[in-house]
Parts: C-alpha cells; structure tokens; sequence
C-alpha cells in the first residue's frame, strides 16, 4: 500500500460519492426495478466500465481515444466466442455439413475451425484472453504512438481509423467473425441458461461488482504519484520529461488500463444480452462512449457511472418516445459538454453541492482529518477552469508531438 | 560524427552541429564545462542558446558532434535518461504543473518512483516531506505548499522550477533566462538563490541581463550564428570588440 | 492472371485504370482541401466536414428542382448555378456555426472535434426532418452522364472529367488565395502568430470566420459535385469523414501541397489494391498503410523538419 | 414510461376507404365476428395483452439511423395492413393496437426493444426486422420468450425458427430461378458476382456460384465485395470491362448502390442500350428513387413482387396504399411482404382461434392468402413462404415492367441441399 492513511487513498467525499453509488446500484435500483429494466441498467453499466476507463485515459492523461469501441468489442468478442463454442457441440449442430463448429462458419463452408479458436475452448483462457488481448493491443498501439510522441489530435484520428479498419476486417471476415450479425445465439455458461431471470439478477451484480474493481483500481491510480503524474504531463509534458519521466510509460500504461476496463464491460455485455456485434465497435459507437464520460464530468471516476447511466437511459426513453429527438438531444449534448459543463455533472456538483454536504459532514463526523495536508479534501476537485483550457498545443504540427 | 574525447570537464560538447532543412543553427559548436563553474551563455537573439542547451538535454537531436557528460556520451540518450545521468535543465518559460499544489509539483520532481511500478507504489514517507519543506524553504515558497501553482507570480513560478530541478539534485543545472520578467527585488533574491545552490555543481546560464551575468558568472560563452564568438571572464568578453559589435553595440 | 489478354487490352486496361485513380485522387481533394484549410490553418478539427458537404448535394439538388420546374430551358447549365448555390450556402452555415461555437474553442482541438461531432448530429437529423430519411436522386443534366469513347476499350466519364476539372480550378483558386492574395498573407500571419497578428491591425476574429467560411464552402462545393457520383442522402456526410481525415492529416496538416499529395498517394494505392483485390480489402490495406506510415510520420508524409 | 401508443381507433373517418374487394370482404367478415366473439379466457391462457375488445401487438422496426430509409415502407405497410383488419372487425372479435418500438437501425437497441414489447407489453405478434443482423439480434429474445416474429425481408437463408413467420424470399427463390432464366432467355454463360461485404451478398453468391458451375456447367468470371457505404466503383467497372462477363450478378445495398449505378452509366456502360446484362437481387422501387431511373433503367431485377404486377389483389393494395401514404409513395418488394405479415398472423389467429403463440404457431403452416397484393401465397411447414419468382426490367420511371414469373409456385428452401 503506498498510502500512508486511507484517507489519503480516499477522501471524506469520495468515500461518500462511493458509498452513495453503491446504494443505488446495489440496493434501490433492484428494489425498485423489475428484472427488465434491471438488465437495462445492467447493460449501461457496461459502458460505464469504458467510461471509467475514459476518465483515466482523457481526463487525466489528456489522452483522447476514439476507439475504445475496439477494446469494448475485443472483450466482448473474446467472451463470446468461448460461448459459442459452448453452443456449437456436435449434438446440437448435427444439422450442418460440419457438426461442431460455429453455424455461421459452416455457412461459409469454412469445415475445421480456425486455430485462433481453439484456445477459446477454455473458460480460464477466455477470462484471461478478455483481459489480456485488448491490454495486448492496446499496448502495442500505445507504444508505436506514443513512444514516437503522437498523440492529441493526431492520436484521436488514428485510433477512430483502427476503428474503422477493425468493423471493415469483423464484417469482411464474416467465416471467422461472424460478419455484420456478430456472434449471436447464445445460451449457456458451463451448462448453466444465461438467459433466464435468475442469471440476468447474477450478471447484474457481477456487473456492479466488477465495477466497483474498476472504481477502486482506478481511484488508487488517480490518488497515487501516478495520477498526479497524470495531470502534470496534461499541462507541462516536457516539464516531466525532463524530470527524468519516461513519458510515454505512463500514456501506454492508462491507456492500457483504459482498453482492459473496456474490454471487461464488453464481456459483461455478452454475458447480458447473450450476443456480440461489430455495432461496438465502429466509429459512431466508439465516439458516443466518449459523451459518458464527458457528462459525467472528464475528471470525476463516479461520475462517469452516472454519465453512463443518464446517457443511455436518455436514449432509451427518448427513442421510445420522441426517437426524431433522439439525435438532435445527442448533439446538443455533445456541444454543452464541450462548451457550456466541460466537467459535466461532476462540475456542476463541485460548484454548488459540494460544500454543503462537505459542511454537513464536518457537522456529523467532525472535520476531517487527514496526513494529506496538502490537498484539499473534497474528492474530484477540478480547477475553476476546464482543463481542456490550458491544453497549450497552439498549431495542429506542435499537438502532433506534444 | 566525431567521437569525442575523454576529458575531466563535467561536459565536454564537440564539433555539435544541428541544421534544420539545411538552417545550421548550431555549427561545429565546442567548449566545456569544468566542475562547479558557472558559466554563462549570452548572445543575440536566434544565436542558438536555446538550441544548446535542447542539445545537451536531448529535445532536439544533433546532426553531428558529441556531448559528453562525465565521459558518458549524451546524443544517444533518451531525455529521461540524460536526466537520471544528472542534467537538470529549466526551460524559458517557467513550466510548472499548474493544476498541482507547489507541494505536488516538488514531489513529482523527487527523484524516485520513476518508473510506472515505481509511480504506483510511491510513498509519501516523512523523509520526502522533509526534503520537499527544504527546497520549498529555500526557493522562498514555504509558506505556498499548499497553493496551487498556477497562482503563483511568475517570479515565484520561476523560483518553484529551479526548486524542482534542486530537489533531483543534478550535477550540471541548466537555467534559461532564470530572472526574465522578475521585478528587481525578486532578481537580486534570485542571484542569492543561485550562488547558494550553485555550490557543489555546475551550471550553465542563459541569460540576457549583463549586469547579472558578470554577477554570478565564472566564465562567458557569446554564441553568434550557431558559433562561438567570444569566451573568456565577463570582463574580458565585454570589452572584445566582435562581441560589441554583433551585441552589446545596438 | 494477364495472360489470357491481348497486350491492346491491358494497354487500355492501364489507362482507364490509371484514370479511374485520377478521378478518386480529384474526389480526395475536392473532399480534404476545405478540411486542410480549417485544420491545418486553424486547428480546428471539424467532424462536421461531411454533413456541410452533404448540405452542397442537397442545395444541388433543390437547386435541379427549381431549373427543372421553373427554368426548365437552362436545365443543363443548373449545375454550375448549384455549385455557387452550394458554396454560398455552406460558407454562410460555416461562418455561423464559427461565430457560435468554434470561435470559443480555439487551442482546444479535441473539444472541437466533440462539439462538431455533436453539430454533426444535429445536422443529420436536420436533414432527415427537411428532406426526409431516403436518399434524394439528384437528376444530372445529360451530357454529364456521358462518356467519351477513345478507343473501343476506352471510355472516359464526363464527370469524371468534370471531378477533375473541378478539383484543379478549386485548388488553383485556393492556391491563390492563400499565397498570393493579402487575405492569405492575413491568414497565414494569423496562424503563425495570432497575438502578433492582432497588433499589426490584422482583425483575426475576422479572418478566422472567412477562413471557417471558406473551408465550408468548398465542403459544400465538393458536396455538389459529388451528387453525380455519389448518394445524397441525411447519413452520406459520414462515409466521407474518415477518408478525409486520413488524407489531411497524412499529407501533414499545415501543408495544402501536402494534402494534394497525399491524396494522390492514397487515391493511387487504394484504386490499384481495389482492381487487385477487390474494394472490401483494398480498404483495409490502405486504411493501415496509412496508420502505420503516420506512426512513422506522425507530423505527416510531406512536412519539413521543423524546430519545435 | 410514455408508450407510443398509435390505436387505430383514433383513425379519422375518412381513411377508412379500400378498395371494393377488401371492402365487401370487410363488410361480411364484420357480420360474422360480431357473432361469434369468444370469451378472453378461452383464446389467452398465457397471460398475452388480449382484452375483450383488443389485442396488442407491436411493430419494430428503424424509424431513425441508415435503416430507416429501408424500413419505413415496411411500417407503413404493416399500419395499413392492421388499420385494414381493424376496418374489417379485427381479429376474433379484437381489434389490433400496436405498439410502435425504433429499432434505430442498431442490432442491440433491437433486442432492447423487442424484449421490452414481449416482456413488458406482452404482444400478441410483432412485425419487424429489416436487416439480418437486427433479426438475429432478437431471435433469442423471441424464441426465451416466445414470441411471434413476422420478418419482411427477403434473406440469406440458414434459418428456420419456430417463432418466426419469414413473409420474404429465402435466397434460393431470389437466386436459382434467376439465374436459370439469364441462361436460357439471355443465353449468359459468364457471370460477374458483386456486393456489399456481409453475410445476405456474400452467401446469396455462394448459392448463385454453386448454381451456376455446378448446376449449369457455366462460369463465374469474377467476385467482389465493398465495404458498406463504399462510393467508388471505377475500378472494379475497370475489371468488368476487363472480364467482359455476360451477366453482372449485383447485390450492392444503400448509399454503395447509387454510386454504383450512376458511376456504371457514367463509363459509358448504359443498361438500357443492352450493352450489357445487370441482375441485380437488391434493388427494389425504393432503392430507384435515390438512385435515379435514368440511371438503372434497363437493369432486371429478381423479386417476388414489383408495384406494377397486373392483379385486382395489387390494385386494390397499390390504390389503398397511396389512399393512406400519399400519391407520391412507391411501394417495393418487402413493403409489400411486410403487407402480408398482419393478414398471416389474422389467419393463423382465426384458424387457431386462439391467439396463445404455440397454437398460433401449429396454425400457421398451410396457412393461404388468396387476397396477397403478389397473388396466391402460403405458408409452408418451415414458416417461410411459397410464392413465386419474378423478375423485372427497370423503367425510366422507377417502376419495373415483369419480363418474367414462374409457372409455379416456388418452395422455400433455407437449407438448401448442395448449396451449402
């Protein structure tokens, strides 16, 4: 442990901003939703996996991807493709010309199955594959670009390119991937029915729980030397190179963390929905999981939890009710966020909340003591302005090497 | 690419050449550093001082020559590692991390936890909190820990860069124009913050202000289109009359 | 896999290929030179490239509409009305969306590219409300959906000549603008010193609108023209915005010279690779080639080696 | 939560006109309902949304994003169907509300949905899906819960569900009769195959490869597949010239498919003059508006309807359909199978008389409807449709002029034997 009390690993507000989403998430959202809406909720929490993810990677590593729909959907993928093995025993693809092998393979008369299949056989190598593949290639895009300095601008077109070229190569390769349906059709984990209400009540929770692994990992990130690192390199990064800084490290190492936490809500949402598409991973959807994050505040771990949630229960209801509105609202907020909230929700909380329920728990427990002595107690406190303020790259060439 | 010789000087810089797109703004640059001498680097604008000093420091890579720091040759480096090696270098702009306290910016500049493990598992012990309370005490800012750097002066957010160059302790110190844009009371605290750090290392200075330079300089070095013009003691470089004509003149 | 042709045949099979790389490489640079100039001069990185563009195709084809209903004589002369249309149109929406959104977000290129993607959204949806969620087919006069017969084996588009023509009186035009005009001096001026600029009474607020307000408009004039070629349709914008990216930004942004040559290199490999390998993989070949040069470059194919 | 719930009770008036044939059927189906309206308790034992004097039922398709320029004739098509079956008295007794759900041409949000109208609203049926991809996406929604799918579009194939009523071609219908008539009238012996690049293109040329060198001992000259949204085709009309097949056998989809054929014309390549022989399995009336019938015309296409067959059934349909959607709307292939989805899922309701899905379901095989806008159709024992081929040649107008139908009625076959 590198902190020398918990509360220099968590303040008094983050503990509470915490304990209030575990409150909600683990007990008044399950009281009070039946077991559909529930599973809904269940799949926006996958994408607040990647949005955590984001808020690592952007808010505090100033990294902007726009394709971290790949990462979501090679967790994803890798997870599906051990349960489509579990659904393509012989028995009950006798009907094919192939028995045994994946339906959509043996429509494309592919009639043995591809090697880079085979080890999904194994749940233990599956589970590692979900984390480690997209870790992999994340790290092998981290270290071409950033180790050669791009990043910015530059680093944002070139990750929604990889994007691009990942749907092309899924929906071209459709004998191995499944093509545009993705890997559809399935049903069982071990045996066990991955569709019934019970098991939607089990991913739920697995889901909040694997989210809050996330949360405590990233908030021991942000709250170590490494986090303030982070936000060092945002602003000044020649500074901490030459403070003897191997920069790039540090860019590859968020943005690696970032691709695994998506990659993990990627296979929360097979698990959930009993399928995997390369909608997931294209440029539009990769984009949108930057709005998440943004809502919910660049900077803020909790809120992006919530930007996650609102986002996408907005989409559900308006595109129930109004789905003409549904763009326009998408837009607009897209550009609020950008120009009016850059801290999103989290901003908006710092500004005029904060300090209350700060002075109400100085009442209740006291003021808060702290060997942190040199940071100030509330938790995502952001500086007046948006970051994005003082991001210096005046020209496009010099943000190409910043 | 010439070699470069072993020598005792703390840094040794041969034949340095750096062009862009065939504009030398450093050509066949040579002279060296001895230990604990402060040498001052002076010339007109576009001379090529920044320029040195990005060289030594490996921001911009040299078209030919050698640097030898301690014998060790720096053009190959990585930045970082030229900084583990023991250069410290403080750029023309104060840069500090604004967002962060002045306590924030001097831990990230101490000199361990420098890898990604080594960041995670950072620990914030007694004996780093007394080494940051020391530079701060002596970079005048004991009493801004807690500030958040952006807010400082800009002599203040100068002071707090030399801090973190201190704090690593770097055998040669390279300040750009350390006392640009200070008030005159902040300059004269700034010549006493350099001659008490300034023991036990070598610096080198860019720096425009004659008056300061012949305060604190050992030796000067006047840079004139990518070459040496003049070198020698203050005086002796004040009074040679290429050095008044291409500088001091107008 | 030659050997079945006679040596006339791939002669003319090398041409009309050739040709058909030549007309991609004018559809790239009518596509990249509005966005080379809004990132490279300004960088303002704007997603919404496509759906100006798009806005160009559905003023030709109003414009086509109102030729075909009330001037019906002029009908194959509407098309150089629909690209002045297109062009005003477009530089008018750019110069207001400058004035209401980009001018606040200066030095912040990702919150530029956020915002443009929402403004991009909003756009579609515009057009899906006004024109409706099907593509419109905009009729083209005749005798730009001809085709010139050189020999029996090669035949060459109107329009693809058209593209070209286009392509080169638009670059040139831009070429003259940005270099041998005052306003470019301004613009450039602008881009390489804004505060400087500003004290020599150069109205930057201004310039950076017209510049905005140019790049739109021949976003717009690109839109027009590739109605004969291509859908017009509310989501068409987005097929472009990629490609487009990847031909700035290869070419290296700051650099118009860059741009062109960068799109003759992509539009070259690409239009091989697609009659080698079919499109689906030709797309995937020079989608990596160009992330992995950029990798290699990342300040772009073209650029000089600058002091930083 | 709001539900957009469109009833058609609150239908004015005036809609309320069809064409005689549907009307005098109307008139005497009313009478006979009326009479007998079977209590609830007896035709929902499975807790469907089925009250006294209603039943609910949903539509799902894209009403925003790429697809919802595809989809909306289906949704137009169903409402009329629905609004029609209402007008007649409804379905035992029951008229018919629907539940419109927007797919938003996203495979996921398809799921989403069709889980919430199965779980939450319990309908009866629901007509929807447009793209492989969204009907693969819900049918393990359909078949955990059980659902009725009716599914317009004609397809791939490789696909047979207890809980799904397929109203379009399967490919070998679309394809093998096709090809068959290109080889006799037209006397092609090279083919040229094309598409977008994913699964209905790649496997309906597969079918049509095998067909064509195995079957008929001819030959494919060349194969090729696009990105979806890809807007440059010169190069492979390069190849085209190159291979100089007789036939271009084409299955490009959305905004590829006006580039393609106006970039076809634009290299001199004129379809109308005959200079060469372009099948085309995707376009469909609605495609020609964006493209342009001056650019395809004189391209053939392979459906199983086309606005303008000759039949009082269609033009009682064509007529109504404008009545309800405005004079200018056209009405393609799948419009007019999504027509028949409701009409199907009536008769199988009747038949069954009940509207429990596993009764529904053992109803409607053998399931006819002489009143089908393409002519006589009828359900066979693997859900999917007899009916037969037709092929049409692309007008100026956007209208397709019938060159060509079957005798019989084809059998859909989604398995096909040696074509797999």
């Amino acid at each position: 442990m590198s902190f020398k009390s918990f509360s220099d690993f968590m303040p008094r507000q983050d503990i509470l901003s915490f304990a209030v989403l575990a409150l909600i998430l683990l007990v008044v959202l399950p009281l009070s939703l039946d077991i559909f809406r529930l599973n809904l909720v269940g799949k926006y929490l996958t994408f607040a996996f990647v949005a955590v993810g984001l808020v690592l990677c952007w808010g505090y590593g100033g990294i902007l991807s726009l394709g971290q729909g790949v990462f979501y959907g090679l967790g994803g993928y890798a997870l599906a493709m051990f349960l489509k093995l579990e659904s393509s025993d012989p028995e009950s693809t006798r009907i094919q010309s192939t028995p045994g092998i994946p339906d959509f393979m043996d429509w494309n008369r592919i009639t043995e199955l591809p090697w880079f299949w085979e080890p999904f056989h194994s749940l233990t190598f599956t589970v590692i594959a979900i984390i480690v593949i997209p870790s992999l290639f994340a790290y092998l895009i981290g270290v071409a670009m950033f180790k050669r300095r791009v990043g910015g601008v530059y680093f944002a077109i070139i990750t929604q390119a990889i994007a691009a070229i990942m749907t092309i190569l899924i929906i071209g390769q459709q004998g191995y991937t499944g093509g545009v349906n993705g890997i559809t059709d399935l049903r069982t984990l071990k045996g066990w029915d991955i569709r019934s209400d019970f098991a939607s009540y089990v991913f739920y929770f697995l889901a909040v729980v694997l989210l809050f692994v996330c949360l405590f990992l990233a908030q021991y990130i942000r709250r170590s030397k490494l986090g303030r690192l982070l936000v060092a390199m945002r602003g000044q990064e020649d500074r901490v190179r030459f403070s003897g800084y191997d920069v790039a490290n540090f860019k590859i190492f968020v943005f690696c963390v970032g691709a695994s936490f998506a990659a993990i809500g990627g296979a929360m949402f097979t698990l959930q929905e009993g399928f995997m598409s390369p909608s997931f991973v294209g440029i539009v959807p990769s984009i949108e999981m930057v709005i998440f994050c943004a809502v919910g505040g660049r900077l803020s771990l909790v809120g992006a939890v919530y930007g996650a949630l609102l986002v996408n229960f907005a989409k559900t209801v308006l595109g129930e009710t109004f789905p003409e509105l549904w763009l326009f609202a998408m837009g607009l907020l897209f550009i609020g966020v950008v120009m009016a909230f850059p801290n999103g929700l989290a901003g908006l909380y710092n500004s005029y909340v904060a300090r209350y329920v700060d002075r109400l728990l100085d009442k209740v427990f006291g003021p808060q003591r702290s060997s942190d002595a040199y940071r100030p107690a509330s938790s995502d406190t952001v500086p007046p302005a948006a970051p994005g303020l003082r991001q210096n790259s005046t020209s496009p060439t010099e943000g190409a090497i910043s | 690419m010439t070699a470069g010789s072993n020598t005792d000087f703390v840094l040794a810089v041969e034949g340095l050449t750096v062009s862009f797109d065939g504009f030398k703004a450093v050509n066949d640059l040579s002279f060296y550093v001895d230990e604990n001498e402060i040498r001052v680097i002076i010339g007109p604008n576009g001379a090529g001082k920044t320029t040195v000093l990005d060289l030594i420091c490996g921001r911009t890579r040299a078209t030919a020559g050698s640097i030898k720091f301690r014998n060790q040759e720096l053009t190959k480096l990585k930045e970082h590692d030229i900084v583990k090696a023991g250069v410290g270098r403080k750029f023309q702009n104060p840069s500090i991390y604004g967002d962060l306290t002045v306590f924030e910016n001097l831990e990230i500049s101490y000199p361990t936890g420098r890898s990604v493990f080594g960041a995670l598992t950072f620990k914030r012990t007694d004996a780093v909190v007394q080494r940051i309370e020391e530079i701060a005490d002596m970079i005048f800012l004991k009493d801004q820990l807690h500030t958040e750097a952006e807010l400082l002066s800009h002599g203040q957010k100068q002071w707090l860069e030399i801090g973190m160059l201190l704090i690593q302790d770097p055998t040669l110190l390279m300040l750009d124009e350390p006392v640009a844009g200070m008030s005159v009371t902040e300059r004269q605290q700034t010549a006493k913050l350099l001659r008490t750090i300034t023991k036990d290392r070598s610096v080198i200075v860019i720096e425009h202000d004659m008056q300061f330079v012949a305060e604190i300089a050992d030796r000067v070095t006047v840079l004139h289109q990518g070459r040496i013009l003049a070198e020698g003691t203050a005086e002796k470089v004040k009074a040679d009359p290429k050095v008044v004509e291409v500088y001091l003149g107008h | 896999m030659f050997s079945e042709y006679s040596a006339t045949e791939l002669g003319s099979i090398l041409a009309m290929q050739g040709f058909a790389g030549l007309i991609l490489f004018a559809v790239f640079v009518l596509m990249a030179l509005g966005l080379a100039i809004i990132f490279g001069q300004m960088g303002v990185i704007n997603m919404a490239h496509g759906e100006f563009m798009i806005l160009g195709a559905y003023v030709t084809y109003l414009t086509s509409n109102l030729f075909a209903n009330h001037f019906p004589d002029l009908f194959g002369s509407y098309f150089f009305f629909a690209m002045a249309f297109a062009f005003i149109a477009t530089a008018l929406l750019g110069a207001l969306v400058e004035w209401g959104m980009i001018r606040f977000l200066y030095h912040r290129p990702l919150d530029t590219l956020l915002a443009t993607w929402g403004l991009s959204l909003i756009l579609q949806q515009t057009y899906r409300s006004l024109f409706g969620a099907r593509e419109v087919g905009v009729v083209i006069p005749d005798w730009l959906m001809g085709s010139y017969r050189i020999t029996d084996f090669i035949e060459i588009p109107i329009n693809g000549i058209f593209v070209m023509i286009l392509a080169i009186v638009v670059t040139f035009i831009v070429y003259l603008l940005m270099f041998r005009s005052s306003w470019g001096r301004q613009v450039r001026a602008v881009v390489q010193n804004r505060p400087m600029a500003g004290a020599v009474g150069i109205n930057t607020a201004r310039v950076d609108r017209l510049t905005f307000a140019l790049g739109c408009g021949i976003a717009g004039v690109a839109g027009s023209a590739f109605t004969m070629i291509g859908s017009t349709g509310p989501t068409s914008g987005q097929l472009y915005i990629v490609d487009t990216f990847l031909v700035v930004v290869f070419g290296g942004a700051a650099s118009l010279l860059g741009t062109v040559a960068s799109a003759f290199t992509i539009s070259q490999s690409q239009s091989a690779l697609e009659f080698f390998i079919g499109g689906s993989m030709a797309k995937v070949l020079t989608l990596m080639f160009v992330v992995i040069i950029l990798m290699f470059r990342p300040q772009g194919l073209f650029t000089l080696k600058v002091r930083r | 939560m709001a539900i957009q719930d469109k009833t058609a009770k609150a239908m004015p008036a005036g809609k309320r006109r069809f064409g005689g044939l549907l009307a005098l059927a109307a008139s005497m189906m009313l009478a006979t309902t009326v009479v007998a309206k079977p209590p609830t308790a007896e035709v929902n034992t499975t807790n469907l949304a089925v009250t006294d004097d209603t039943v609910r039922v949903g539509i799902l398709h894209s009403v925003t994003g790429t697809m919802a320029i595809s989809e909306a004739g289906s949704v137009q098509a169903e409402i009329l169907a629905i609004e029609q079956i209402n007008a007649q008295g409804g379905v035992l007794g029951r008229k018919i509300e629907y539940i419109q759900e927007d797919g938003a041409s996203d495979w996921p949000t398809f799921a989403e949905r069709a889980r919430k109208l199965l779980r939450q609203d319990r309908v009866a049926a629901v007509f929807g899906a447009w793209t492989s991809a969204s009907r693969k996406a819900v049918l393990p929604v359909f078949e955990q819960f059980n659902g009725m799918l009716y599914y317009p579009t004609f397809y791939e194939g490789l696909e047979q569900s207890p809980n799904v009523i397929y109203t379009g071609q399967e490919a070998t219908q679309q394809i093998l009769a096709s090809i068959d008539w290109l080889a006799q009238e037209k006397g092609a012996k090279t083919f040229y195959l094309m598409g977008s690049d994913y699964i209905w293109p790649r496997t309906s040329n597969k079918i049509a490869r095998i067909h064509i060198e195995e079957k008929l001992g001819l030959r494919v000259v060349g194969e090729d597949y696009f990105p979806l949204g890809h807007t440059n085709f010169n190069s492979t009309i390069n190849r085209i010239r190159l291979r100089r097949p007789d036939v271009i056998f084409a299955s490009v989809v959305g905004g590829s498919n006006v580039a393609f054929y106006r970039q076809l014309k634009a290299a001199g390549i004129d379809l109308s003059r005959g200079d060469i022989t372009l099948l085309t399995i995707s376009v469909t009336e609605d495609e020609i508006l964006g493209i342009g019938g001056e650019n395809i015309e004189g391209a053939y296409a392979s459906m199983k309807y086309f606005q303008s067959l000759d039949n009082p059934n269609n033009e009682a349909f064509v007529k109504a359909f404008k009545e309800r959607w405005g004079e200018n709307s056209v009405i393609g292939d799948v419009t007019q199978a999504a027509y028949l989805g409701p009409w199907l899922w009536k008769e199988a309701v009747e038949r069954a008389g009940s509207f429990d899905i596993d009764k529904v379901r053992a109803a409607s095989p053998g399931i006819e409807l002489t009143t089908a806008p393409e002519g006589y159709v009828k359900v066979h024992e693997n859900h999917h449709l007899w009916s037969r081929a037709r092929i049409g040649r692309a007008l100026r107008n956007g209208q397709f002029e019938v060159v060509h139908e079957t005798a019989d009625l084809m059998e859909p076959d989604p398995f096909p034997a040696g074509y797999q």
